[in-house]
């Protein structure tokens, strides 16, 4: 067979690629089996499990004090928030209170953990779009500075390990209050900054308005949570919804947008944040004393009555749950993660076939996975 | 009507802004040189543990008793104790053998939490890179002891409290001590003093002697 | 709300069998065991009518059989005296594999609900319907529920493995999983490695 | 005559030396062809090693001011200040593994980085560097720039389609597309200064921008409507000729891993690094011998600086921006790159176009000024309004609730 025989037909139009794992901007080792036709997307199919550890089997073998801390290793850039959202279902499992304090310091580094991931998505998405660091970088210099409170707070910039079943690990530190009000008021600072260099951008603007559109009856049977879900124009926080912990005491809006596409996930990330300083303020003002602790929560040889609960908090991802079981036993029965950077990836194939290769990367900036947790 | 091509100069002056404002506001520059500059490590800051003992001597100081909870507890399952025995093969309160492999330790801090003899506390440590993969980043005992001196440097506040914290459980037990002493000399005394009051007679020669 | 749901379905459905399962912790999420076959029917009940229209987490739970020890009082005449008598029966369980969905409402911000469908046995009978045409999240989750527990979703657009590879044999989230000695093994025809794993083979009696 | 002293004159310093060299080749009895031969070898030598050495420098310094746009220190362990960077690269890249891809097209792929090398080096000879210092005088020098510049184009899909990769022949598609859309808008906006001129040499381009309007305001054709818009247009298209941000679509690292550059390694990838960068300054020359006046003095007394000083002093402007402009902007997409081509550049042009052919004809005074501004600023508002309405910030409304 000669060349020429195979032109027109359909393995002559279409170009199979494989993008990932090893890709300077699928975020980790995540793959995507695209197939092309000129630069247009006709097929893309998502495959998983380059980073897969089976993070539920080990959790399962172990304590359940000890998979605390394999839970800041689900999604590495906001641990805080991982290890906030198994505290709070094994609380809901075994009906444990939380101290008032540490409610207070909950949510103090539960949104700073959100300030910087929303920090380093802004970064990132520039990066997918071929800017060349600027923005990154910028991000990355706000992130370091709440990484820098996390360390001094917890001992550690990224593995935590901060939330105990009742309560948070240890007090602040002496000057934490002062330190991390300073970074609060200059990171409005900074939004307006990447604000500037970014929003008004004829470039970035062509490349994110209307591209990938997700409507919001498809974006909830899809499973969509947190800012895309809200980027499609529904309004559901699960902070809101829930009112878990103690947000329901603090004053804050919920953004939504209204076309559902690149530009308004990424916008709503601005915003977002905006709104989360506005709780840490309230938060760092509002903090009682007392103990940071449950005293009648039992962490090592910790046994929860028999039954299952499922918690869920409003990650800075989306909705990031756990679904345990125990059968009265010192390790859980079923351990399971509701991973929203996974389950976000849904629609990915849907949103998209029929745009550049060039906005696949976008388009899979603008979800915001981190492989951690899609491949647990 | 806007003027197109204002965004892409919006960004051009911030960017300008940060390129000149680099060379003149040092606090811009997060960067560490770090072999020439070292960071001032936080006190919480944790790196992998180490074991704590008193006194100058590691294998006399030793806090550690062998209890292995820390063992039991660790999630990824990389401490490894074996108890010390006397000739006898009666068990010692001490271990024989204590291995942490810091290349599966996840510095996460359980076993410093669960320790109840304020034997095992987070270093600080970072520059561990080694050239061998397995045997030089498996921690024997002679590694892990660390003074308790050294301990109180790197985390002072913590050290502190562990420190007030021994002393008073020791203070505590001396007083015990005394008071069971106390009770039991006061026992004696009394036993001693019925004992009197049971045999006079006996005592009667002597005091007539 | 679980038993105005449950309501709901019986009047809307007479001839299902859905059962409430009590939750005996303090969290006090009880669930609604659906059979299998009619579960796609009250699923888009669920979904269309009583607008629990985001399924948010679906998993699977392994339940091997065992064998539950009960302390039963027995009365017994034992001389013409009627007595107590205390003993403990066993009873055994069959053990079935689980799929546990938990459904949320965003038009009416309530929930959670808890579907749950078993299978018949752990080995044969392991097909479940899949939910996936009424909620699309559940796309991934089945297909995760089918690597790691070994559940046929039936009805699923794409039921491939998830994070295991496609030539993968096992289970892993089993109960019953014998974790591999080595979990760096890999077969590769670097030479070393293979000359390890053919002595190792040919010590332990292991397949290389 | 003493053919031993020095020369003096400091201005025109390379040309002294040469014709010293010269004159003492023939007074040692050195035949009149070797000589053109040795004046030749001459002048090509220290051309390709002056590029040379400013490749070796942009390429640290262009890491050092991206360090700096982005608040970091940037290469500074390797000799003073870091320096000495672009000699630890080069011993990194050459005793780096020569790797080709077993289902590579051989030849092609080890001939692609030599095509794309040698005609970023032969435009290098119509540039006038300095006053007199023209190493080729050619009376259409513009033509032949374009002409043999386009010899890029061809290494480039070359290098995509011998690498095998689809990458890489991803990449080579989009630098073909893109090279060729671009090539329009910039020919006409150098043809634009051609027609002022009435010349396509460069030496005359230079030399017609030497005048001082009130005696120090320099006549360089970007201070005039027309010019500053075809400066900007020529801008733009050396920008994507050169495959710089926002236009590096051919490498696009955020999609296409390195396009047409994804197999290659060592030291062909040195070659092709080389080549752009030499091809970038090319281009950056050509950009200131049209629009910025050459090698000519911003100010009458400046002109004891030599020319020569002047015109790298203006290229290495012109590159900084460049590095400056990759520091700030995002990639454009393969089709906004086409549409900008074709329906808001070429356009442009034209329009530049016509206002130059006003400008002379309305007797290049204030009102030529003001018909010419009229003509590319109109066509600018339209076009770039009806490009960006489809786009802005203020269509967004985003609605909160409590």
């Amino acid at each position: 067979m000669s060349a020429l025989d195979s032109v027109g037909s359909d393995e002559a139009r279409t170009l199979d690629i494989s993008l990932g794992p090893q890709h300077p901007s699928t975020h980790g080792v995540f793959r995507m089996n695209v197939t092309l036709e000129g630069e247009t997307v006709v097929k893309l199919k998502p495959v998983f499990g380059y980073l897969h550890r089976n993070h539920e089997k080990i959790a399962e073998k172990n304590s359940w004090l000890a998979a605390m801390p394999y839970t800041d290793r689900l999604d590495y850039i906001c641990p805080i928030t991982n290890n906030w959202a198994y505290a709070f279902a094994v609380e809901k499992l075994a009906g444990i209170e939380v101290a008032e304090r540490a409610e207070y310091l909950r949510v103090i580094v539960g949104e700073l953990t959100r300030l910087q991931n929303h920090a380093a998505f802004l970064g990132f998405v520039l990066g997918d779009m071929g800017a060349w660091g600027s923005a990154l970088m910028y991000a990355f210099r706000e992130r370091e500075k709440i990484l820098d409170l996390f360390e001094s707070l917890t001992g550690a910039r990224m593995m935590c390990n901060y939330m105990r079943f009742g309560g948070c690990r240890c007090d602040l530190p002496p000057g934490w209050i002062e330190a991390a009000l300073k970074v609060v008021d200059y990171f409005p600072a900074f939004l307006d900054e990447m604000e500037a260099l970014l929003t008004g951008n004829e470039i970035l603007l062509a490349r994110l308005q209307g591209v990938a559109p997700l409507g919001a009856a498809r974006a909830i049977n899809g499973g969509m949570s947190g800012p895309v879900l809200r980027a499609s124009g529904v309004d559901y926080d699960i902070r809101k919804v829930d009112g878990y912990g103690i947000y329901n005491r603090f004053k804050f809006r919920v953004p939504r947008g209204e076309v559902g596409d690149c530009y308004d996930r990424f916008m709503l990330r601005v915003i977002e944040a905006r709104e989360s300083v506005g709780i840490l303020k309230q938060a760092i003002a509002g903090l009682p004393g007392g103990p940071i602790v449950n005293p009648k929560a039992k962490q090592r040889g910790f046994r929860p009555p028999a039954g299952e609960a499922y918690g869920r908090i409003e990650s800075p991802k989306g909705e990031l749950g756990f679904y345990l079981i125990s059968d009265g036993s010192d390790r859980p029965y079923r351990f399971r993660i509701r991973p929203p950077s996974l389950i976000n990836l849904t629609l990915l194939e849907e949103l998209c076939i029929g745009t550049k290769i060039a906005d696949v990367m976008i388009i899979l900036g603008t979800v915001d996975i981190v492989l951690g947790e899609v491949d647990r | 009507m806007n003027i197109p091509g204002s965004g892409i100069f919006k960004g051009l002056v911030v960017t300008a802004r940060n390129f000149v404002g680099s060379y003149f506001e040092k606090d811009r520059l997060t960067t560490e040189q770090y072999p020439e500059e070292r960071p001032t490590l936080p006190e919480n800051a944790r790196s992998f543990p180490f074991l704590v003992y008193d006194g100058t001597d590691p294998e006399t100081g030793m806090r550690c008793v062998s209890c292995k909870i820390c063992e039991k507890e660790c999630p990824p399952q990389c401490i490894f104790i074996v108890q010390d025995r006397d000739a006898a093969g009666k068990a010692i309160k001490r271990p024989k053998v204590f291995n942490i492999d810091i290349a599966v330790c996840m510095s996460c801090q359980i076993c410093v939490e669960v320790c109840p003899f304020e034997s095992i506390r987070m270093d600080n440590a970072y520059e561990l890179s080694a050239y061998d993969r397995f045997s030089s980043l498996l921690l024997d005992k002679s590694k892990l002891l660390k003074s308790n001196t050294y301990y109180r440097s790197i985390h002072p506040t913590e050290a502190a409290e562990t420190d007030g914290r021994i002393e008073a459980d020791r203070l505590k037990k001396e007083a015990a001590a005394a008071a069971k002493a106390a009770a039991a000399q006061k026992a004696a005394a009394e036993k001693a003093a019925k004992a009197v009051e049971a045999a006079p007679e006996l005592q009667k020669p002597e005091a007539s002697a | 709300m679980i038993t105005d749901v449950l309501e709901k379905i019986h009047s809307r459905f007479p001839g299902v069998r859905v059962e409430l399962v009590n939750n005996p912790g303090p969290s006090a999420q009880h669930s609604l065991l659906v059979d299998a076959k009619d579960a796609r029917a009250v699923a888009g009940f669920l979904r269309d009518e009583l607008h629990f229209d985001f399924a948010s987490n679906v998993s699977g739970v392994d339940w091997p059989p065992r064998k539950i020890k009960e302390a039963v009082v027995r009365k017994e005449t034992v001389d013409g005296v009627e007595k107590e008598v205390k003993e403990t029966v066993e009873h055994d369980v069959p053990g079935c594999l689980e799929a546990v969905y938990h459904l949320y409402s965003v038009a009416r911000k309530c929930g959670p609900i808890t579907l749950r469908m078993r299978t018949g046995d752990r080995d044969k009978n392991v097909t479940l319907p899949s939910l996936t045409p009424v909620w699309k999240s559940a796309d991934f989750q089945e297909r995760e529920v089918f690597d790691l527990f070994g559940i046929r979703f039936e009805g699923h657009p794409d039921l491939r493995r998830l994070l295991m590879w496609e030539e993968y044999a096992d289970h892993p989230m089993r109960k019953d999983f014998v974790a591999p000695d080595d979990f760096e093994y890999e077969p590769t025809p670097h030479d070393e490695i293979l000359k390890r794993v053919k002595a190792r083979a040919a010590t332990t009696g292991e397949g290389a | 005559m003493n053919f031993f002293a020095l020369p003096v004159h400091f201005v025109q310093a390379p040309n002294e030396l040469k014709a010293w060299f010269l004159s003492l080749l023939a007074s040692f009895g050195v035949p009149a062809w070797l000589l053109v031969v040795i004046s030749a070898v001459l002048v090509i030598g220290t051309i390709i090693g002056v590029f040379l050495v400013l490749f070796a420098l942009t390429s640290v310094l262009e890491r050092k001011i991206l360090a700096r746009v982005q608040n970091r220190y940037g290469p500074n362990r390797v000799g003073p200040c870091g320096l000495f960077q672009p000699v630890a690269d080069g011993i990194k890249m050459i005793t780096k593994e020569d790797l080709v891809p077993r289902s590579a097209d051989k030849i092609v792929h080890f001939l692609a980085p030599v095509v794309m090398m040698v005609p970023a080096l032969m435009v290098l000879a119509i540039l006038p560097y300095g006053r007199d210092m023209v190493p080729a005088e050619l009376d259409a020098g513009i033509l032949y720039f374009f002409a043999v510049g386009a010899g890029t184009e061809v290494a480039v899909f070359m290098a995509g389609w011998g690498s095998n990769n689809k990458y890489s022949v991803l990449g080579a598609m989009r630098a073909i597309a893109q090279m060729v859309s671009y090539e329009l808008p910039l020919i006409i906006s150098a043809v634009v200064v051609a027609m002022v001129t009435g010349s396509l040499a460069p030496s005359a381009i230079v030399t017609a921008q030497g005048d001082f309007a009130f005696g120090f305001f320099p006549g360089w054709y970007v201070f005039t409507p027309w010019g500053f818009v075809a400066c900007l247009l020529f801008y733009i298209a050396a920008l994507a000729e050169s495959n710089r941000c926002p236009f590096d679509l051919p490498e696009g690292e955020s999609e296409l891993v390195a396009g047409h550059l994804t197999e290659y390694s060592g030291f062909k990838y040195a070659t092709f690094f080389m080549a752009e960068y030499v091809g970038m300054f090319a281009i950056c020359g050509l950009l200131v011998t049209l629009f910025l006046g050459g090698w000519q003095a911003p100010l009458p007394f400046l002109t004891i600086v030599p020319s020569w000083c002047w015109f790298f002093g203006k290229v290495a402007f012109v590159a900084f921006t460049m590095i400056w402009v990759r520091a700030t902007l995002p990639r454009m997409r393969i089709d906004h790159l086409m549409t900008f081509a074709w329906k808001f550049m070429l356009p442009m042009s034209f329009a530049a176009f016509l206002a130059a052919a006003c400008w002379h004809y309305a007797g290049r005074g204030p009102l030529a000024w003001a018909l010419s501004a009229v003509i590319v600023g109109v066509p600018y508002l339209v076009l770039g309004n009806h490009f960006t309405a489809r786009f802005s910030v203020t269509n967004r409304r985003y609605q909160f609730s409590e």
